[in-house]
């Protein structure tokens, strides 16, 4: 489905701490003519306590999501969160596997029609590398960046990419010309929810990931998932507090570079937003001089 | 003195007692060589005069027809007690036959069926003094010798000219073949088929039709044309006058002494002749038989394993 | 059934120890079980199969004039011939006999002792009331064709060969490469004893070559099996190597004539770590000593505009021919011997290990090469970039014991690590870490090879690798390659930068064992390898009469094992040849022809076309040789006048009825 | 109280594929439900549609036919006879008021014994959902009553 209407589902995040990943995913999809419509009345997904506490509560949240994606008469729903993603997925998942679950007269069930997808897979699938590459509208003049996928969008109910070595985003912004490096920590742990309860822990993770990308000689991260971004953009002025080290990576959404790759208005993808390496994404962000460039 | 013998007729459509006059002169004969106390259809004999009869005082009775009502159960039962020989005459009495096809529904269902909304009669009527009493018909009908025990069957919707003046030579004449035998060849019918060998050696099938969709070509066999003929199933000896009337055999002559269930033994051997292996295109292919039971079942509903429809 | 004598039918239930009797009650099974119809005696034995179990059997039918025996026990697949046996000695029809599996399929499978009971009761009744019905059969013969044929030359299939051919039967040994020697030819040293693979193999093989008892068809494959055991007809289709084996000398000179100078093309043989010219022989002691042309490659093949130098370095001789078509052999053979061998797992399957992506990581058997004096480094174990590793990785149980690739042990891999540590320590004089999940050694010498290497300074650290990365923390780990691990045993996760990565990855099925296995009309296990008759007590027969298994198609195994297995499939296939016959079972349909009204039905129902239609009496005829005894045409005849012998309708229907007696 | 319906299955089990699975499953010791009775015959090609309707009429609440797999057979194509008439015969019981679900064909191969588990199980659900074939005896005998 080309150029129909997908539904949007945002998720606490993207109105929240990742704000900028909603601006750059709607100016995006302005640029690619995708049509996206933010689902009416939606709620929290489940991924937070809930799926800790009582999957069942967990389910049940997403299954109202899901339910009204199918009221809206959606074929498709674009989670941009890795956590509503998942939390969506895994409840299909379940219900697949133990109908019971459904409960009820077992109508439940037709919501496993729903395809729950990722922006980074639709850009893939249903856009694709060869349009990404003849939709080119700015020549990158930035540095080498590491694509950062974390864990949930790639295991373990993705259709999202390979689970172990996903190379998606490395494609799509290889097509955007934009210079990638060779990641190895690319699913590694960010420090998720540590951050906010085993400090230290959670901040070394961020550390080392950093480090690595920096190693690899990436100027910048780019990412997928909101609370990945948030980890590795907020916690670098902490390191450098008690580290002394100096990091100043620039952590993007996949969203942001290939929305300024292709032309969208740059005021909209939320750069401002940024707090790390702020420097160097004003330099490589100019508005490109005018040039005919097709 | 001539041996005293009875025709009567239960739930069938009288084409049995047409068969007996199909004899042609031959009935002529046999008037002179029995003694014929009891004929309802042609003669005017009573209930009564039966019941006045000594117990085993006729030689022989001829029963065609199903049992379907209280009224023919208890006149089968009459005539076995007065006859040395009961004979199930043709498909009805021997099967079930046509009438046996109403075991896929009930007495209420049937009536119902038949008087619409009105009510059916009630089966006691009152009139100046006078009681009707009308016989009480059964959910299921039954071949005869679920009513009473059967010496000889004869088969056949209705039996041939040849099966039935055989069966007098035998009975009459003859000295009498294994109790319960049936009173024809024990080979299926194919072996006597005017067509049997244009019949293909490897015969795979990839639809079937209906009689009356298709023109079958009269020199050919029918079965391979896709219009499902039973002959192969079917007991020989009935002269394969549908065939000749260019219509394929229906199975009136029944199964052979090595068959259990009729229908199903003609459905299994007719399942393994198409082709596909898929279950959609097997599907597809089995659409050209509308009607299964109707089908492998035309004459035998009654006497089957299952006997009857599910009660729901 | 005709002048049935009355049925007096013995039935016998059997403990089998606990296994039957834990479950089901075969005291009350064994009471039922004698007030059934026609039955005179009824008793519970401990086992049934043993010797005195058998007597029991034989008695009763000479005291008590039994005619029909019963034995409720274990699944027919297992003991029916036993007891037949014993019907047999006691002077009864083996055929008046009818078993019931109340073990495989009641005591083993139910856990409520009276439901168990009550099904057990069902099935004695069902198998009193058929057996009834059972007449006198006969069997038949089919006679053994000698000569034998064997698919796939490695190890399994050479020495199955040369036992039969040294036992003088003649053997048509089909090998789909360019030579035999299969993967034990790309071994350097064999475990434990590290003697050198080529030194035991090759003699092996040349003796195959030299053999007159053994025709060899290397390049070839096995496209079509009809006929059934004793009388196989099978049809092998053989590739052109363009090189005439007949007229070939072996001297090689057209391959340095080739004009490729330099060596271009991938070589296989050695996993792609060398290169090979268009025209090439697989390894120096291929047998048969005749190159191959590979017409991928060949320019002659490619543009027609090649100076064939090759040809004109053959000389008079004029083996090459170009021009050779691929060739279709018919042969009859009595029995097969399936040597198809294995597939090592491809690494490629779990990404974390880095192999394909990270140059330095290396499968066990590219390192086999590596290590081995006739590979492409000529024993030199260096990185791609020529540098000699310092430190060297081994990572165990690579596709194997895992839940999201093969379940199954490899068996073979802990010790071919154990022989790599050894050979690498000794080539390169590296640091060599094992990872390891459990140390497998059961074998002869086996746990002593281990404890030799503990003494040699190799590490050992037992954990499964979470992966192997690139990923530096420190500059220690700088180029290198990292393996992440939890050792398991000093409770933390390490990290061992080290210079190369061996993947011992393990034995899957080859990826064609599924055609294969049609091919030959046998079975495979749940994992793929292709099964065995029975695990125990017929290891090398399949469910196929005539049709033995050898080596690694079966499961892995490590060498000594396929020899031993090779020898006994050998062995089987020789005791039916010497035989001369096999008894067949006599359950094959039979025509009753007066029965029969040639309707035809039945000769399109039969795949061996042992339904025939005589024309002459217009009826049809089953040929008992041709006829494997499915039944299908006997449930197709609409009249019935088609019989199974051991499954008449009568039979049947008794069953069916028998069932029902105790619901 | 009356005791819990049980149902009653008679399993037609090919001798190479699906009787060998459940010789697998014993030997495994995969448990199941014991309300399934098996008669062997050498091949699925061998199940006359007369033996599935006998077991019918003699009370079975279900009947289950397990083959090979399609391609699999060992006589080559019995299981595709068996499939053939398996689907007409279907639709006959169907018209005699039996469920579809209470007759069953299932390819079922040597290596799958916890398959005959999850059939077996399976199906033994699905029948005391749908309760007995045959109504109590007493119904029938109404039913069949000649007067």
């Amino acid at each position: 489905m080309m150029s129909g209407v997908y539904g949007y589902f945002p998720g606490c995040s993207l109105k929240g701490t990742g704000v900028a990943y909603e601006e750059s995913l709607l100016a995006l999809f302005r640029a690619l003519h995708l049509g996206l419509a933010e689902l009416e009345d939606w709620n929290c997904c489940g991924a937070t306590s809930y799926m800790s506490i009582d999957e069942r509560d967990a389910f049940s949240l997403s299954a109202r999501n899901l339910t009204m994606t199918q009221k809206a008469g959606h074929r498709d729903l674009i989670a941009p969160c890795s956590a509503c993603y998942l939390a969506l997925r895994k409840t299909q998942d379940y219900l697949d596997r133990y109908p019971k679950i459904a409960g009820g007269n077992g109508s439940l069930t037709s919501i496993r029609a729903v395809r729950v997808r990722h922006p980074l897979e639709v850009l893939y699938t249903d856009v694709g590398v060869e349009r990404i590459r003849k939709t080119v509208a700015r020549h990158w003049h930035g540095g080498r960046v590491a694509c950062y996928y974390g864990c949930q969008t790639v295991r373990p109910y993705s259709e999202v990419d390979r689970d172990h070595d996903p190379v998606r985003m490395d494609e799509l912004l290889g097509a955007a010309e934009i210079p990638t490096v060779d990641y190895s920590l690319k699913t590694k742990c960010c420090g998720g929810s540590l951050t906010g309860t085993t400090h230290d822990v959670g901040v070394r993770l961020v550390y080392i990931l950093l480090k690595e990308a920096a190693r690899k000689g990436a100027e910048a991260i780019v990412t997928v998932c909101p609370l990945c971004q948030y980890n590795l953009d907020a916690y670098q002025s902490e390191i450098r507090r008690s580290s002394g080290e100096r990091l100043d990576m620039p952590v993007l959404y996949f969203t942001q570079v290939l929305g300024w790759a292709l032309g969208a208005e740059i005021e909209s993808l939320g750069l401002a937003r940024a707090i790390s390496g702020r420097k160097r994404i004003a330099q490589w962000f100019q508005p490109a001089e005018k040039e005919a460039y097709v | 003195m001539r041996p005293k013998v009875a025709f009567y007729w239960c739930a069938s459509c009288g084409g049995c007692e047409e068969a007996v006059l199909d004899l042609a002169e031959g009935v002529l004969n046999l008037a002179d060589a029995v003694d014929i106390v009891f004929w309802p259809v042609a003669l005017d004999f009573k209930e009564k005069d039966v019941e006045e009869m000594a117990d085993g005082e006729i030689a022989v009775s001829f029963v065609n027809g199903a049992v379907r009502s209280s009224h023919q159960l208890n006149m089968a039962r009459l005539l076995r007690r007065k006859s040395k020989l009961v004979v199930a005459f043709g498909a009805c009495a021997q099967m079930g036959g046509i009438p046996g096809l109403a075991n896929l529904t009930t007495a209420r269902d049937t009536l119902r069926e038949v008087y619409g909304e009105a009510d059916p009669p009630a089966l006691e009527f009152r009139d100046n003094g006078h009681t009707l009493t009308l016989p009480k018909l059964f959910d299921s009908v039954f071949p005869l010798d679920r009513a009473i025990p059967v010496d000889y069957y004869v088969p056949g919707c209705p039996p041939s000219p040849k099966i039935v003046s055989d069966m007098f030579d035998v009975l009459l004449n003859g000295e009498l073949p294994e109790p319960g035998a049936v009173l024809a060849p024990d080979h299926a019918m194919c072996d006597e088929c005017p067509r049997r060998d244009s019949r293909p050696q490897e015969l795979k099938l990839d639809r079937f039709h209906r009689v009356q969709e298709t023109a079958i070509d009269p020199e050919k066999c029918i079965l391979a044309q896709g219009v499902p003929c039973l002959g192969p199933a079917t007991r020989a000896g009935c002269g394969s006058r549908c065939i000749a009337g260019n219509m394929p055999c229906s199975g009136c002559f029944g199964p052979t002494s090595r068959m259990r269930d009729y229908g199903g033994k003609a459905l299994c051997s007719l399942a393994s002749v198409v082709e596909g292996n898929e279950v959609a295109e097997i599907d597809r292919i089995f659409e050209g038989l509308v009607d299964p039971v109707g089908t492998f079942y035309r004459y035998s509903l009654p006497s089957s394993f299952l006997e009857r429809k599910r009660w729901e | 059934m005709s002048e049935r004598e009355t049925v007096r039918i013995g039935v016998y239930v059997c403990h089998c120890g606990t296994n039957i009797a834990a479950t089901v009650d075969v005291k009350s099974l064994a009471e039922y079980a004698g007030l059934l119809p026609n039955v005179v005696l009824s008793r519970d034995y401990k086992y049934m199969c043993s010797d005195p179990g058998q007597d029991l059997i034989r008695q009763d039918i000479r005291d008590r004039q039994l005619n029909r025996i019963v034995v409720a026990s274990c699944s027919p697949h297992l003991h029916e011939h036993t007891f037949r046996t014993a019907l047999k000695v006691g002077g009864l029809n083996p055929f008046y006999f009818h078993m019931v599996n109340i073990r495989e399929q009641a005591s083993w499978v139910h856990e409520n002792r009276a439901q168990a009971t009550r099904k057990a009761k069902n099935l004695v009744s069902a198998a009193v009331q058929r057996v009834a019905f059972h007449q006198p059969l006969e069997r038949g013969r089919v006679a053994i064709q000698p000569d034998v044929l064997i698919v796939g030359g490695g190890i399994a299939g050479i020495h199955a060969a040369l036992t039969l051919a040294n036992a003088g039967k003649h053997v048509f040994l089909v090998e789909r490469e360019a030579t035999i020697g299969g993967h034990m030819a790309r071994f350097d040293k064999t475990f434990p004893t590290l003697d050198c693979a080529a030194c035991i193999l090759t003699p092996k093989m040349s003796a195959v070559r030299a053999h007159p008892n053994i025709t060899l068809w290397t390049y070839s494959e096995v496209t079509k099996v009809d006929g059934y055991v004793g009388n196989y007809k099978v049809t092998v289709l053989r590739q052109p190597r363009y090189v005439d084996e007949d007229l070939c000398s072996g001297c090689l000179e057209c391959i340095e004539a080739c004009v490729y100078k330099q060596a271009k093309v991938p070589d296989d043989f050695n996993l792609g770590l060398s290169k090979r010219r268009p025209i090439y022989i697989p390894f120096p002691q291929a047998v048969p000593q005749v190159p191959v042309v590979d017409p991928e490659t060949c320019i002659q093949f490619k543009s027609g505009k090649c100076k064939t130098t090759c040809i004109a370095a053959c000389g008079d001789r004029h083996a090459i021919n170009l021009r050779m078509e691929p060739k279709e052999e018919r042969i009859e053979v009595g029995t097969v011997i399936l040597a198809t061998g294995f597939q090592t797992f491809d690494a490629h399957r779990v990404p974390y290990y880095g192999y394909g992506k990270y140059p330095n990581v290396y499968t066990a058997l590219e390192v086999e090469r590596l290590v081995n004096a006739s590979g492409p480094t000529a024993g030199e174990v260096v990185l791609r970039d020529g540098r000699r590793p310092e430190a060297v990785g081994i990572v165990h149980c690579v596709g194997s014991r895992d839940e999201n690739t093969h379940r199954w042990c490899s068996r073979v891999c802990c010790m071919y690590s154990l022989k790599l540590a050894h050979l690498i320590k000794e080539h390169t004089g590296a640091e060599i870490f094992n990872f390891y999940i459990d140390m497998r050694t059961p074998g002869k010498g086996f746990e002593e090879f281990y404890q030799k290497l503990l003494t040699e300074r190799v590490h050992f650290i037992r954990g499964r690798v979470a992966e192997v990365t690139d990923w530096a923390l420190d500059p220690t780990e700088e180029g290198k390659l990292v393996i992440r691990v939890e050792d398991t045993l000093a409770g933390f996760v390490r990290r061992i930068p080290v210079d190369m990565v061996v993947l011992a990855t393990g034995l899957e099925p080859r990826t064609d064992a599924p055609e294969v296995r049609r091919l030959f009309n046998i079975s495979c296990a749940s994992e793929g390898f292709f099964l065995e008759r029975h695990p125990k007590l017929a290891p090398v027969n399949t469910f196929t009469d005539g049709i033995f298994l050898a080596g690694c198609c079966q499961g892995p195994k490590d060498i000594p094992d396929t020899v031993a297995q090779a020898g006994a499939a050998a062995a089987e296939a020789l005791a039916l040849i010497d035989a001369g016959y096999l008894e067949t079972e006599p359950n094959t349909a039979h025509v009753e022809e007066e029965k029969c009204c040639g309707c035809k039905t039945c000769i399109s129902m039969c795949p061996y076309h042992a339904v025939a239609f005589v024309d002459e009496i217009h009826k049809s005829r089953v040929n008992e040789v041709l006829c494997k005894g499915c039944g299908t045409c006997v449930a197709a005849c609409p009249s019935g006048a088609i019989r199974q012998n051991l499954f008449e309708d009568d039979e049947i229907f008794a069953e069916i009825e028998g069932v029902f007696s105790n619901a | 109280m009356p005791e819990p319906f049980e149902p009653k299955i008679v399993a037609f089990f090919c001798n190479w594929c699906t009787y060998l699975a459940a010789d697998l499953a014993g030997t495994s010791r995969i448990k199941y439900c014991p309300n399934a009775e098996v008669v062997r015959v050498m091949c699925s090609g061998r199940v006359d549609v007369q033996f599935v309707l006998k077991a019918f009429a003699k009370g079975a609440d279900g009947v289950l036919i397990g083959g090979c797999h399609p391609g699999d057979c060992h006589y080559q194509e019995g299981n595709y006879k068996a499939l053939r008439r398996y689907r007409l015969l279907r639709r006959l019981i169907r018209q005699m008021g039996i469920e579809d679900e209470r007759l069953r064909l299932e390819w079922i191969s040597a290596a799958e014994g916890d398959r005959v588990r999850a059939v077996i199980n399976d199906m033994v659900e699905t029948l005391k959902r749908l309760g007995p074939l045959q109504k109590s005896e007493e119904e029938r005998a109404h039913l069949l009553e000649v007067a």
